[in-house]
């Protein structure tokens, strides 16, 4: 059980570090190979770990490994260490499983792009350090892991690194996310003053004696971590911009897996926060602030891909929102189902801008379902998923958190309303999407490439000045090679069964599953249960509904209101904030610096010091007359004083 | 002993090394200046011989000899200097040399 | 009454000692200050012999007033008129007024030193037997406890014969000038 | 063994000097000496015992009426800092050899001479022997830059001389007055000193050398104008000296008390500098400068670590030390790679070399990112032990060393796009090959151990100090 764990972790580094060495000697393809069986591989370890859990009792699955010590000074010692107990094997399955599948679906969507190697490292790099992550045995490796996700998404958002959009969306990212590093590392530090350890048990443990301020500290640090990475609100305006990297990077880190590790770290660490319960309650709040702040800008995006990170961000706000109130198990329910749908629809997109030579642009899209009959199913499935309309995954996970909420008293009510007008604006936004890309007559672009015509010299440079994949012939017959159509239809069923695991009072294997790592604080009646999800599940047909009469049926005209829109469309200005508070100030003070005090100051010094060695070797030059004589006399002078010293001491 | 006492010597011995300091000091032919430097080193001889006296020990005239030595070689190569100077066609004289100058 | 001709003769010694001292700074010939400068040296052995050092004052007469005067009076004769100048010639003045300050002030404080020790420390002469000062004792200190300095003395002497010979020699530039029959007479340097 | 160690390396100059070889048999025997100096060093460190004090000692008298000796040995950190030492001074050796210097002899004889008096350095345990090692270290850095350096390498070098020579000057003041005050000069038979201006006079000299907010003029003209094998050693190995010095003869020879009344001082200049030297490398125009004030940044993160007085942050600096030394030393090697191919280094003119170049863009890439402290790397393992050790002494030193992370990022980033990413840049073309066998040869063993010490920077931090012997200062410091 153990050995899987680890086989689990350095299975997808082997595979990173293989096909980095390898370099020319390996074929691009075999590279994609190598990278989707190191995938599987871990995969089949988790399921080994997962299995060996299955056998115990619930009271005891929670197996620690130290392979070495890791960093260590004195009474401090970090092992390299893995935790394998529900949780993490939870994560684990969710990670290398639906991994596997997008890298299996990279094979097909990246063939022909002259860096396929180095997209393959990355993407199983990327695979180890979120492996990293949900396995680490204590906290700081859980930050090792956290820093390296970080760092793959920044390679992989920028792997068209010729672009300048993508290079500054990358380091956006990068940025964005080491301040969230800074945070926790901050919280850590106050962990290490107080308890002296970072193992989470003893952690744990050691903060209960902690002064409440420090507590709310440290909760605030962990906090910012997560909201940076999962991209909630203060810290998400690097989510849509990471919509530059490759489809399928988009599907597996900024939708199924690394944006959900701030989730995993609430849960993970919620002893911490239920001692501070005010910065939980935070967290709760910000998730339903993202929820709807995300759902309102879904509606005017025109990129297929930010409209659906914008639903990525509303619905990690969803899951906030869960673990927020103490909804554990749920949160962690709809991370599961949110994994499988949303990297549906991401896959699924990338069928269509795969199909279209790298358009992204829905307004010139329309009426796809004639030509991919397939995608257009796999599309339904996950948007219908994404509302919540039973019996799909999304229904079971998204109502589980909204009744959670409903069961917590007056503050989680005031976020449930929050939830439920998300899910109308889920409905609306998914819809509209869905409508103006399916439905309708096909747009003059998609009938150009509906004839099998692409591949035309002058539109592949096009396609690639525009830095996106240059595709090959093989994507001109059908909806795309059958490594990109299986993963696909794998993950159409899961997104159709996954909620299945968990039905209110009827049979809850999951909950079961977590309940001992994270023994939720609410338990929803099922009166409130069936609340929720009537409300829910209504008001998410009304926002479909909506939506088919703007989009669908064309009736009526949009309202407009032109400062919403505009607004909207420029994201609430957080992008232009930001830029006016961090980024100019930094490089203003950096300006003035060097020019008041590096140039002048410092640099300055030197001249001076050089000058003024200069005028007083003059002026003692004048000293120098040349004459032996007035030399000699120097020396008889010093005589008589010296000898005038000597009669003195004496 | 006979004689004055130690002290006469050595007031001796300070004027003559007055004396030669002036010579030095003074004087622009170096021929002067080497010979007034010959008055300078006897009269430390003169005080070195006087102290070995007072003493009754031999350390103060082997110094002296060896003073002697030193000033025979100064003697030497100043005189090797001069003439060299002297055959170069350069004035005699020891302002003219300046180019220590500052 | 022995006595008495021992300090007629210090006293004729030393004033002898001083005026040819004067004598040699102040002729502007330099042939008379050479002659003045074995007259003071020979007054000069005159006080060594009264001072017990026998040996000394032999080696004064030999080796300085024997050798080393007539290496001067050679030169003196070699130069011929150039080798005497005046007192004051282009140096500044503060230097000539310096002077006369530096050994009037290194004068006046040796005396004081000497006065300020010439009660005590001074007056109490060591007994000596009858060969101090002689040949022998000094050839058998120089050889014996001053052996360094013996042999570090001779390496001096032989450096120094050395670079007398190195600075006689003429070279290509003097050769030169010679050729030229370069009658007038440079200056060296910036003055 | 520490001798050896020593005069391994000035034997071979002697021998590259004296000898009337080729400029390629120079650099072969040089090259030779500087590897076989890593092989000693790497056998010295199978015989190192890291659980006990100072080891592997020679003490011969030296001028006994001063109570001076040749007195050498190692601590755990010193040894490390060695460590460094021969690792770097052999890839920088190893680069000039490939670069082809003019008038090679001379060249390769300072260079070694360098890495003797370096090591000399690092285990002196006589003040006046550290001394003469210190300043016997500085020598051939001036011949080196002024001689070999790029076109103001004048004003570079006289620069250096200004700063330095005063540094020295202070702390020879300061060693005269120590020994004479403690009898000894001797650095374990002494007790500690608690004159403040004796303090003073190393602190400065050392201050000067790291370099530390406000003595840095020096820095930034004497990294970009000095060949790039110089740089890589004086910004990876000779600014390690002055955390050496500090730890050794500032922190462990003075009374606690008179350290504690300079720690807020210390911090804040360290911390100044840090927040500074992040900025204006943010913007700087060229790589060579962006390294150069990561250098210094970097070095006020070591001095923070220093003067936290307690066993997270002194064992941070020292691995801190350790990683900084060898990102540095890549990063100049790398630059000069890049100087090589397109003559210049210069943001503006390089870009979108990482299409078609793997080798180059991955090196470079993996060193910027440990460069920028990504966690898990060995860089980030040294701040966070840092920054876990300053944060008792006062939140706030913790916080601008956290936000100094993200400015790293920052700055990090902007490197390596501009060199590898966006469209060509003039001095990018075809001609601008990607790194050859050799330079690689250079560049991996390097990239290597930084990578191992990223998987175990315990094999560091756990070794710097044998465990009983913690500084005295930690306890007197303990919260």
């Amino acid at each position: 059980m153990i050995q899987g764990a680890w086989l689990c972790l350095f299975a997808p580094l082997a595979g990173a570090f293989a096909i980095t060495v390898m370099g020319d000697s390996i074929t691009r393809r075999t590279a994609g190979w190598i990278s989707t069986l190191s995938v599987f591989v871990a995969f089949a370890g988790a399921v080994v770990s997962f299995v060996g859990l299955l056998g115990e009792s619930p009271g005891e699955r929670e197996h620690l490994s130290t392979a070495w010590t890791w960093l260590s000074t004195g009474s401090f010692k970090i092992g390299m260490t893995l935790l394998v107990d529900p949780l993490s094997v939870l994560m684990m399955l969710i990670v290398t499983g639906v991994g596997g599948l997008i890298v299996l679906y990279s094979i097909g969507y990246m063939d022909g792009d002259p860096e396929e190697r180095r997209y393959f490292a990355y993407m199983s790099f990327f695979v180890f350090s979120m492996l990293m992550l949900v396995q680490a045995g204590n906290f700081l490796l859980l930050l090792v892991g956290w820093g390296l996700v970080g760092l793959a998404s920044y390679l992989l958002i920028g792997f068209w690194h010729e672009r300048a959009e993508a290079v500054a969306a990358a380091k956006k990212a990068f940025i964005m996310n080491a301040a969230g590093d800074a945070t926790m590392a901050l919280a850590f530090f106050v962990l290490i003053w107080q308890t002296g350890t970072l193992e989470f048990a003893e952690a744990f443990v050691g903060a209960e004696g902690m002064s409440s301020t420090l507590l709310n500290l440290v909760a605030l640090g962990l906090l910012g971590g997560a909201v940076a990475k999962s991209a909630q609100i203060p810290l998400h305006t690097w989510l849509p911009d990471a919509m530059e990297g490759p489809t399928p990077v988009s599907a597996l880190i900024h939708a199924a897996t690394m944006v959900t590790a701030g989730v995993y770290l609430i849960v993970r660490a919620h002893p911490l926060f239920e001692l501070a319960p005010s910065i939980q309650d935070l967290a709760a709040g910000l998730g339903a602030l993202t929820l709807l702040v995300a759902g309102f800008i879904a509606l005017v995006q025109t990129d297929i891909k930010r409209v659906i990170a914008y639903s990525t961000m509303s619905q990690i706000g969803y899951m906030f929102l869960g673990v927020g109130l103490g909804a554990y198990g749920n949160g962690m329910f709809h991370l599961m189902t949110h994994a499988f749908f949303k990297a549906l629809l991401f896959m699924a997109a990338g069928l269509v801008i795969h199909h279209l030579a790298g358009e992204q642009d829905i307004r010139r899209m329309g009426g796809v379902r004639r030509v991919m009959p397939k995608t257009f199913v796999a599309f339904l499935v996950g948007s219908l998923a994404l509302v919540g309309i039973p019996p799909l995954s999304g229904f079971f996970s998204k109502d589980a958190i909204l009744a959670s909420a409903l069961a917590s008293g007056g503050y989680g009510q005031l976020l449930f309303a929050a939830g439920l007008l998300g899910t109308l604006l889920t409905g609306l936004y998914t819809f509209r999407l869905f409508f103006v890309v399916f439905l309708g007559r096909p747009s003059e672009l998609v009938l150009q490439h509906a004839q099998g015509s692409h591949g035309r010299p002058e539109e592949e440079d096009a396609s690639r000045t525009h830095g996106k994949t240059a595709h090959g012939e093989t994507a001109s017959h059908g909806e795309g090679p059958w490594t990109m159509t299986v993963p696909v239809a794998v993950l159409t069923v899961l997104a159709v069964i996954g909620g299945w695991l968990q039905i209110p009072d009827v049979w809850h294997p999951f909950g079961d599953w977590l309940h001992d790592v994270a023994e939720p604080l609410v338990e929803p009646s099922v009166t409130q249960d069936l609340v929720a999800s009537a409300l829910a599940v209504g008001l998410g047909l009304v926002g479909v509904g909506v939506a088919w009469l703007f989009y669908g049926a064309r009736s009526r005209e949009l309202p407009r209101v032109a400062g919403v829109r505009h607004a909207l469309e420029h994201k609430l200005y957080f992008d232009e904030l930001y830029d006016l508070v961090f980024y100019r100030p930094a490089v203003w003070m950096a300006g003035v610096w060097r020019r008041t005090i590096e140039e002048p100051l410092i640099g300055g010094s030197i001249t001076g010091v050089s000058l003024g060695a200069r005028r007083a070797g003059g002026v003692l030059g004048e000293t120098q007359t040349g004459y032996l004589r007035s030399y000699a006399l120097a020396i008889a002078a010093a005589a008589a004083v010296l000898v005038v010293v000597f009669l003195a001491v004496q | 002993m006979a004689g004055p006492e130690i002290t006469w010597y050595l007031i001796v011995s300070a004027i003559l090394f007055s004396i030669g300091t002036l010579g030095v000091l003074l004087r622009r032919s170096p021929l002067i200046v080497l010979l007034s430097l010959e008055i300078m080193l006897n009269a430390s001889n003169l005080a070195l011989i006087s102290f070995a006296r007072l003493h009754g020990g031999h350390d103060g005239q082997i110094f002296a000899l060896a003073v002697m030595a030193v000033a025979a070689s100064e003697v030497v190569v100043g005189l090797g200097l001069i003439v060299a100077v002297s055959r170069r066609r350069l004035t005699l004289d020891v302002d003219s040399f300046r180019v220590l100058r500052g | 009454m022995g006595n008495f001709l021992v300090w007629a003769v210090w006293l004729v010694a030393a004033f002898a000692c001083l005026g040819s001292g004067i004598a040699v700074v102040s002729f502007t010939n330099a042939f008379y200050s050479a002659l003045a400068l074995i007259g003071n040296l020979g007054s000069l052995a005159v006080l060594f012999l009264l001072a017990s050092a026998e040996f000394l004052a032999a080696a004064q007469v030999l080796v300085y007033a024997g050798a080393v005067m007539v290496m001067f009076l050679f030169v003196i004769a070699y130069l011929g008129d150039t080798a005497g100048l005046p007192f004051r010639g282009g140096g500044p003045s503060w230097v000539s007024v310096g002077a006369v300050v530096a050994a009037t002030a290194i004068l006046v404080e040796v005396v004081v030193a000497i006065g300020l020790k010439a009660g005590n420390a001074l007056s109490s002469v060591d007994e000596i037997e009858s060969s101090f000062g002689s040949p022998g004792e000094i050839g058998r200190v120089f050889l014996t406890d001053h052996l360094l300095a013996f042999e570090i003395t001779s390496i001096v002497l032989l450096i120094a014969a050395v670079g007398g010979v190195i600075l006689g020699t003429r070279t290509r530039a003097e050769d030169e000038l010679d050729a030229q029959g370069a009658a007038g007479q440079e200056t060296y340097g910036r003055a | 063994m520490t001798t050896a160690l020593i005069l391994l390396p000035l034997a071979a100059a002697l021998v590259v000097w004296m000898l009337p070889l080729s400029g390629r048999a120079a650099g072969a025997l040089s090259l030779a000496a500087a590897l076989a100096e890593v092989v000693l060093w790497v056998v010295a460190l199978f015989r190192f015992d890291f659980q006990r004090d100072l080891q592997l000692v020679d003490r011969h008298s030296w001028f006994s009426d001063l109570e001076v000796s040749y007195h050498v040995g190692f601590y755990g950190f010193s040894f490390w800092l060695t460590g460094l030492t021969v690792v770097v001074s052999a890839a920088a050796i190893g680069y000039a050899v490939w670069a082809n210097r003019e008038r090679a002899r001379a060249y390769h004889g300072l260079m070694l001479f360098l890495l003797g008096a370096i090591v000399g350095v690092f285990t002196a345990q006589d003040l006046l022997l550290f001394y003469v090692f210190f300043e016997a270290m500085l020598i051939p850095i001036y011949v080196l830059v002024g001689v070999w350096g790029g076109p103001r390498r004048v004003r570079a070098t006289a620069t250096f001389v200004i700063y330095t020579m005063a540094g020295s000057l202070l702390m020879l003041a300061s060693i005269i007055a120590f020994g004479i005050t403690q009898g000894t000069f001797d650095l374990i038979d002494s007790g500690t000193s608690s004159n403040t201006w004796v303090f003073l006079g190393f602190l400065v000299a050392f201050a000067v050398k790291a370099p530390l907010f406000p003595f840095h003029g020096w820095l930034v003209d004497a990294y970009r104008e000095s060949p790039p094998e110089v740089a890589a050693i004086l910004s990876g190995v000779v600014s390690k000296a002055a955390v050496y010095g500090l730890l050794r003869i500032a922190i462990a020879k003075f009374d606690v008390e008179l350290v504690l009344d300079f720690q807020s001082t210390i911090l804040a200049l360290a911390a100044i500098g840090l927040v500074y030297g992040s900025l204006l490398a943010f913007r700087a125009r060229d790589v060579r400068t962006v390294t150069a004030y990561s250098s210094m940044a970097q070095m006020g993160l070591i001095v923070m670590g220093l003067f936290s007085l307690n066993e997270l942050g002194v064992n941070g600096a020292i691995l801190q030390s350790v990683a900084h030394g060898l990102i540095s030393a890549t990063l100049f090697l790398l630059a000069g790679m890049l100087e090589q191919r397109g003559g210049t280094s210069t943001f503006a003119d390089l870009g979108g070399l990482a299409r078609g170049r793997p080798a180059l863009a991955t090196i470079l890439l993996t060193t910027g990112v440990i460069a920028l402290a990504v966690p898990g790397s060995v860089a980030f393992a040294g701040e966070f032990l840092i920054l876990a050790g300053i944060y008792p002494i006062g939140w706030g030193w913790a916080v601008v060393g956290a936000a100094s992370i993200v400015l790293a990022a920052m700055y990090m980033l902007r490197l390596i796009s501009a060199v590898l990413h966006w469209r060509r840049g003039p001095a990018a073309t075809e001609a601008s090959r990607d790194l050859r066998p050799a330079e690689l040869a250079l560049l991996v063993p390097l990239v290597g151990l930084l990578l191992f010490l990223s998987a175990w920077p315990a094999a560091v931090s756990e070794r710097s100090f044998p465990l009983r012997v913690q500084t005295d200062e930690a306890e007197a410091q303990a919260p």
